[in-house]
């Protein structure tokens, strides 16, 4: 049988939705099975989304490993599932990430080990069914139901102002969806109106958006472009994001850092630019304007933060900043190097998340004045750190430096002013990051309560490897990326003629 | 032979992931060896590919490996591929070499220190970068290489992290540097978009078609790559970080920050010669900055009593130097001091490494003195590095100099030889000045010290052995060396003009030498005239140079403090104030408006019965209303 | 000579607003409920009136209906205030407030 | 004539009633008020010729509800008569008014067509027969006939429920 023609992407979708079943009805008082059924549900997960890699075939373009099914007859909506080059390495780093996120929280979690546990695979379940959909309400059921999920993950196993950072977490997010969810109705029943066939299919809808007058095309990116730049987030949508970063657990702030902000670039590219190309070329510039103070404003902030998760929040801005720059250029560099780079901050950030969370669990703090010269007790992890911080600041021969300069280089081939603005973003990166390693790292081993920490142990190392591994990785041979990649650019620049 | 020349890539490098991970494992003398014999073979490998290039005609001395592609991305094609010519390879021949060398004095000067194995890690890190970046055969491979040392850099300078001082400096030199990239970064990205590729083949072929000569795309492409030279080669305005460097081991400081590493932008000006030659008013800056950095650091080095920081300042004042002369189109005059300059200055660094190790880490030159009976070869081989850089023939110093002097002054621009001139008289007096200051006169070393005052062990004397030959006979190779490069930088010749003869401008240079000489001695040997003295005639001339003229204090009072303040008050007041007030703000509005109706909600199942009858009233009257209307 | 439909209504009405503000006024859940049978009553007067005037036996056949819906309403209803008052020890409504906002 | 005495004379009483239920502080007075205000209606029903309805009014009205009311206030321990204690502010004014404003708006709404209804034509004849009234009943409306048989088994069902969860009386709360 035919690889493509497996419904590898239903099974996925049906995998951890399984996992998370069958945690319901294991007993909460054993924590090491419950732990084990979840991490392997989340390796299967893995390993099924390694076939998809595989059988990939970069060079054809379309749609593949297409499903569809009717799902609402009488709505016209259908379960239309399928994978480009858009999503399958987000598809990709979400079945990853989530592993890593489950092995992360082995110890850390004290309570309510299975609700979290089905929390995290359910979010699976949402991020892979919103970067799988291609019918625009299937979109939008997963888009919400990741919601969910994180909400817990944040209001229930967070910090002190959890339920703070939870609500507004919400409260944000939803804004936004609800006027996708009115723009997606508006051209829904626009389409059914006009051509008396109603459906919520993508592939319909975009070629009847074309049609629609310049005005409402308007309107209807602009609804579009708030939930997803809300989602990224965009300077100024962006506050939301170091407050749930900084009261969500470990799993949940490399989930929300590595997976979920990709939703919102990736909607931008899936749906707002095929959707109203000629609306997404007009508003580029004002956009860009947007990224770049994004980048040199999240640098700022994030220089003087005194939590480390609230610095590395602030460093996303300024990098999700990058993307959006990047994609909104329009030029084949910039595409391709916003997309390789949200694989790029998801590893990183991820990881940055990861190893701050390793050592939250030691010292319960994460306060940068309460550290320093943590290189002396903790060599490993600092040589951890360190390749993540210079991954972060996009040094050459890590994976940040390729997916950054692709989009500077696409940036400045667009817009000189704004890739050299751009460029400057990459010096506070420097400062920003540099200076908190430096006061974390450096320095004499003075606060009596540093000199006591243990080195990582075995499961943490396991832990952060891999990811270590993909950022020398990509940084050398990013060569398979770029080529996956490669046809969902040429298709995305197609719009734009 | 050349097609295997990425072996001398892997040799470090297999050194930097064994004593990564079993550096502490294998022990102190182990790994230290280890570290010493890869980069010695990686110069034996680059003897051979030198000798491979030999054996090719003079033309065909342009050897292109490509390995992998790297990023490919549309129509940009970046391979991951080596360029092997006579530039790079006399580049990787320095490298190799001075770095193997230093090795070895590592292997003496670290003994003591407990974190062995993290230093040889970096340190061979640092050759695969600097490898990397001389053999880059395009644009982005050559910023990688670029990065890579700015990182082993960083991560030298602050090796003893414990210490602020030295975190901080080694913080300072990466952004700094960061800085300098900013530009070098936005030239590539102008070339990309100029010539459609990063290869340096392609790009160079294409140039003289491409780009109008003198014209604004050219200048503004050379500028921006000159920049990035700036920050790496610590020219003026930035460089500022490289006399904070000294922070890291000696060692270090004699191999990356004086002989290899900050020549990175010398090499770069030099490899991209064919796009400088099309932008004369670019390559004007670059001897002018040059020139200006020379005598600029000349005289912060006057009057500095740290003999590491006479030593960088001097370095950057050689620098200066180096890009005079690839200024004024002296490209293989330029790298004929970089490489006689690697020899010197690595000599002098490493002398100075071996006092300070024998003295048990006293710096300040005022705590020495009379140093040369008892540290003997240290002694002799640093007269022959100072007598080298003073100029003095036919040491090598003086051959690569006066190329640098006579070029600047046939280039018809004698401001820039006469500065010149005058920046060798004052390294002559500077480096004498410091040499009398450390082993001659009377001792002033603290008791304690003198106490425990010894030679070095062989494995530092033996490299400072190695460099001082280098350093006095390096100058006889002059013709040959300029001959072989020649075929990469043909036709980039400084004309010949007339004035004065080649033998008078000898002459003028080795007066200068002398002359500085001579006036040192006069003040620190015979005490003629007392430094002191005039010092306090001019106390705030002496205050100005001694703190380098404040660009430190400057730079923090006009950069980094408004940058620092601007970023508290974005985090503060606008990010929390404005933008989340107004996220919050909404909110707010709502659950004030709530907090009024929850009144209603009283609980008291009167009252929402008394709510109901009138919503029943209110309705009743509404149609009420509607049936009279109608 | 007999009497007018208004008379009828006009006298439920009467009864239901007099019916009305014993439910507003009064503490007493047990009063409250006797209100409600009293407004519930009002209604059904309403009714009939209406449906003698229509000549129509659906007034009185609802009537029925809500005389069912009335039993079966005090019934449920006297069996709330037992378990409240087993609960709260309360007949007073002010007291049982647990739906404050 | 004699039935407009007859209606003015129980309409009075009705309404006296009535408000008797509502002004008096003692439960067990209320009560009889209502059963008093119950038996008045079933008269002006007989007036309107419907008999059925009107002894059924006695039988389930007079006799069951109020039975079980005078029951539970008996049942009820403790204070049968409301004191004055914490009131709604207001609440007293408030519902008066609100109660003949709504008297006022509706019968501005309804009086013209009220009085435009005028008296019932024959008011004797096929109205208040009770083989009719079957008819109809177990004919047209049998399945709301059948609904309220389930409504009040469920009535029964949800009272015995009520009544036999929860603590006991006395128990501590």
């Amino acid at each position: 049988m035919n690889l493509s023609d497996a419904p590898i992407l239903s099974l996925l979708l049906a995998v951890p939705a399984a996992g998370a079943l069958l945690l319901v009805l294991l007993d909460g008082r054993r924590p090491g099975l419950l732990k084990g059924v979840a991490l392997s549900t989340a390796v299967v997960e893995l390993a099924l989304s390694v076939p998809l890699f595989i059988g990939f075939r970069a060079r054809a373009g379309a749609i593949q490993f297409a499903e569809q099914w009717a799902w609402i007859p009488a709505l016209g909506a259908s379960y239309r599932v399928g994978i480009d080059g858009l999503n399958l390495l987000l598809i990709l780093l979400t079945t990853f990430l989530t592993v890593l996120g489950i092995l992360s929280s082995w110890t850390a979690i004290g309570r309510h080990l299975k609700g979290y546990l089905i929390a995290m695979l359910l979010l699976e379940v949402g991020m892979i069914g919103v970067f799988v959909s291609l019918d625009l309400l299937l979109f939008y059921v997963f888009w919400e139901a990741t919601l969910i999920p994180m909400y817990m993950l944040i209001g229930v196993w967070g910090g002190e102002r959890r339920i703070y950072a939870a609500v507004k977490f919400f409260l944000y997010t939803m804004a936004g969806s609800v006027l996708m969810l009115v723009a997606i109705l508006v051209l829904y029943f626009q389409n059914a109106q006009a051509t008396g066939n109603p459906t919520f299919d993508l592939a319909t809808l975009t070629r009847f958006a074309r049609t629609l007058p310049w005005s409402t095309q308007v309107w209807l990116f602009l609804a579009f472009f708030v939930a997803f730049a809300i989602k990224v987030p965009l300077f100024p949508f962006h506050t939301w994001l170091p407050d749930a970063h900084t009261e969500a657990p470990t799993a949940g702030s490399v989930i929300l850092a590595g997976v979920l902000l990709k939703m919102g670039v990736y909607g931008l590219l899936r749906f707002a630019f095929p959707l109203f190309p000629q609306v997404a070329q007009a508003a580029a510039p004002y956009i860009s304007v947007l990224a770049l103070v994004g980048i040199l404003y999240g640098a700022f902030v994030a220089l003087v933060q005194p939590d480390v998760k609230r610095l590395v929040a602030y460093s996303s801005v300024a990098h999700l900043g990058f993307v959006v720059l990047g994609i909104f250029a329009l030029t084949p560099q910039g595409l391709s190097g916003g997309i390789l780079q949200m694989i790029n901050h998801g590893l990183s950030t991820g990881a940055l998340f990861l190893l701050v969370g390793m050592i939250y669990e030691r010292r319960h703090t994460r306060q940068i004045a309460e550290f320093g010269g943590l290189w002396r007790a903790l060599p490993v992890f600092s040589v951890l750190f360190l390749i993540v911080t210079l991954s972060s600041i996009g040094l050459p021969g890590t994976n940040g430096f390729v997916g950054e300069f692709l989009i500077l280089l696409g940036a400045f081939r667009a817009r000189i002013l704004f890739g050299a603005l751009g460029t400057l973003g990459i010096i506070f990166a420097a400062v920003y990051m540099l200076w908190m390693y430096q006061r974390v790292f450096f320095g004499p081993l003075d606060k009596p309560a540093n000199k006591s920490l243990t080195d990582l142990c075995g499961r943490e190392i396991l832990t952060v490897a891999p990811i270590i591994l993909l950022i020398l990785f990509i940084g050398w041979c990013p060569g398979p990326l770029l080529a996956t990649i490669e046809p969902a650019v040429q298709q995305l620049l197609a719009l734009f003629g | 032979m050349l097609q295997y020349a990425w072996l001398v890539l892997v040799f470090p490098l297999a050194g930097v992931l064994i004593n990564a991970f079993f550096g502490y494992r294998l022990g102190r003398r182990a790994c230290g060896a280890l570290a010493t014999v890869a980069v010695a073979l990686s110069f034996l490998w680059g003897v051979g590919i030198l000798a491979g290039l030999l054996n090719l005609p003079a033309e065909a001395r342009e050897v292109h490996l490509a390995l992998w592609d790297w990023i490919v991305a549309a129509d940009l094609h970046v391979g991951l591929s080596l360029l092997v010519d006579p530039l790079s390879v006399v580049m990787l021949l320095v490298v190799t070499g001075v770095g193997a060398l230093i090795h070895l004095y590592s292997n003496g000067y670290m003994r003591e220190d407990p974190d062995y194995a993290r230093f040889f890690t970096y340190l061979n890190l640092f050759i695969v970068g600097m490898l990397l970046l001389v053999l880059a055969d395009n644009f982005l491979l050559l910023y990688l290489g670029w990065e890579a040392v700015g990182l082993c850099s960083y991560l030298l300078i602050g090796f003893w992290y414990q210490k602020k001082s030295a975190a901080d400096a080694g913080k300072k030199a990466f952004i700094v540097n960061r800085v300098g990239d900013f530009g070098f970064a936005l030239g590539i990205m102008l070339i990309f978009a100029t010539f459609g590729t990063l290869g340096f083949r392609e790009v160079f072929e294409r140039a003289p078609v491409t780009l109008q000569a003198g014209g604004a795309v050219a200048t503004a492409i050379t500028l921006l790559l000159f920049t990035g030279a700036i920050g790496k080669s610590a020219q003026i305005p930035l460089y500022v970080w490289l006399p904070d460097a000294m922070e890291g081991p000696t060692p270090v400081s004699a191999l990356i920050h004086a002989a290899t590493m900050v020549t990175a932008g010398v090499y770069m000006v030099a490899r991209t010669h064919v796009l400088f030659a099309l932008a004369p008013v670019s390559s004007a800056v670059v001897a002018a900055i040059g020139t200006l950095t020379a005598i600029y650091a000349a005289t912060i080095a006057l009057v500095q009593t740290d003999i590491k920081r006479v030593l960088a300042y001097s370095t950057i004042s050689q620098l200066g130097y180096m890009f005079l002369a690839v200024g004024v189109g002296a490209y293989a005059a330029g790298i004929f001091h970089l490489t006689t300059h690697a020899f010197f200055k690595a000599l002098l660094f490493l002398g100075a490494g071996s006092v300070i190790h024998a003295l048990g880490g006293e710096q300040d030159m005022r705590r020495m003195g009379g140093l040369f009976s008892k540290l003997r070869v240290t002694g002799i081989t640093f007269v022959v590095a100072w007598l080298a850089i003073s100029g003095i023939p036919p040491l090598s110093g003086f051959f690569s100099k006066d190329e640098i002097l006579a070029a600047a002054y046939h280039s018809g621009n004698v401001p820039l030889w006469l500065i010149g001139l005058i920046t060798a008289g004052l390294t002559a007096f500077y480096m004498s000045r410091a040499v009398f200051l450390t082993f001659f006169g009377d001792s002033r070393v603290s008791h304690e010290a003198a106490h425990h005052l010894h030679e070095s062990p062989p494995t530092m004397t033996v490299p400072l052995a190695v460099l001082a030959v280098l350093a006095a006979i390096a100058g006889l190779g002059a013709s040959a060396f300029n001959g072989f490069l020649e075929p990469v930088f043909e036709g980039a010749h400084a004309a010949e003009a007339g004035g004065l003869p080649e033998a008078a401008l000898i002459a003028l240079s080795v007066l200068a030498a002398v002359v500085g000489i001579a006036l040192a001695w006069l003040m620190y040997q015979r005490r003629a005239i007392a430094p002191e003295r005039i010092g306090a005639r001019v106390p705030s001339l002496h205050r100005l140079l001694y703190n380098a003229y404040y660009v430190d204090y400057g730079y923090q009072r006009l950069v980094v403090r408004p940058l620092h303040a601007l970023a508290q008050w974005l985090a503060r007041s606008f990010d929390l104030g404005v933008i989340d007030g107004i996220v919050n703000g909404v909110p707010a509005l709502v659950s004030g408006m709530s907090r009024r109706l929850r009144g209603w909600q009283s609980g008291y199942v009167r009252r929402y019965a008394l709510s109901l009858v009138f919503g029943v009233v209110i309705v009743t009257t509404v149609a009420l209303v509607m049936v009279r209307t109608i | 000579m007999s009497v007018p439909v208004y008379g009828y209504v006009a006298l439920s009405g009467l009864l239901f607003l007099i019916g009305a503000i014993g439910v507003l006024v009064r503490r007493n859940v047990l009063v409250i409920l006797m209100c409600v049978e009293l407004m519930l009553n009002a209604a059904n007067l309403a009714l009939l009136a209406f449906g003698s005037a229509h000549q129509s036996l659906d007034g009185q056949v609802t009537v029925l209906m809500v005389m069912a819906v009335a039993a079966a309403e005090v019934a449920v209803g006297l069996a709330l205030i037992v378990t409240l008052f087993r609960h709260q020890g309360a007949t007073d409504v002010d007291e049982v407030s647990l739906l404050k906002g | 004539m004699f039935e407009l005495i007859l209606f003015v004379v129980f309409a009075v009483v009705a309404l006296a009633a009535a408000i008797g239920v509502v002004a008096q502080r003692n439960v067990l007075y209320s009560a009889l008020l209502l059963v008093l205000n119950f038996i008045c209606l079933a008269a002006l029903y007989v007036l309107m010729n419907a008999q059925f309805v009107a002894v059924a009014q006695i039988i389930v009205y007079a006799g069951a509800v109020m039975v079980l009311f005078l029951f539970t206030v008996m049942l009820l321990p403790g204070k049968r008569i409301e004191v004055a204690g914490r009131r709604l502010p207001g609440q007293t004014p408030l519902a008066i008014l609100l109660a003949l404003a709504l008297g006022a708006v509706l019968l501005l709404l309804l009086g013209g067509s009220l009085v435009a209804l005028g008296r019932p034509a024959h008011p004797a004849i096929t109205v208040g027969n009770v083989q009719a009234l079957a008819e109809v009943l177990f004919t047209r409306y049998i399945w709301a006939f059948e609904a309220t048989g389930v409504l009040l088994l469920v009535a029964v069902a949800g009272v015995v429920h009520l009544l036999r969860s929860g603590p006991r009386p006395g128990a501590p709360r």
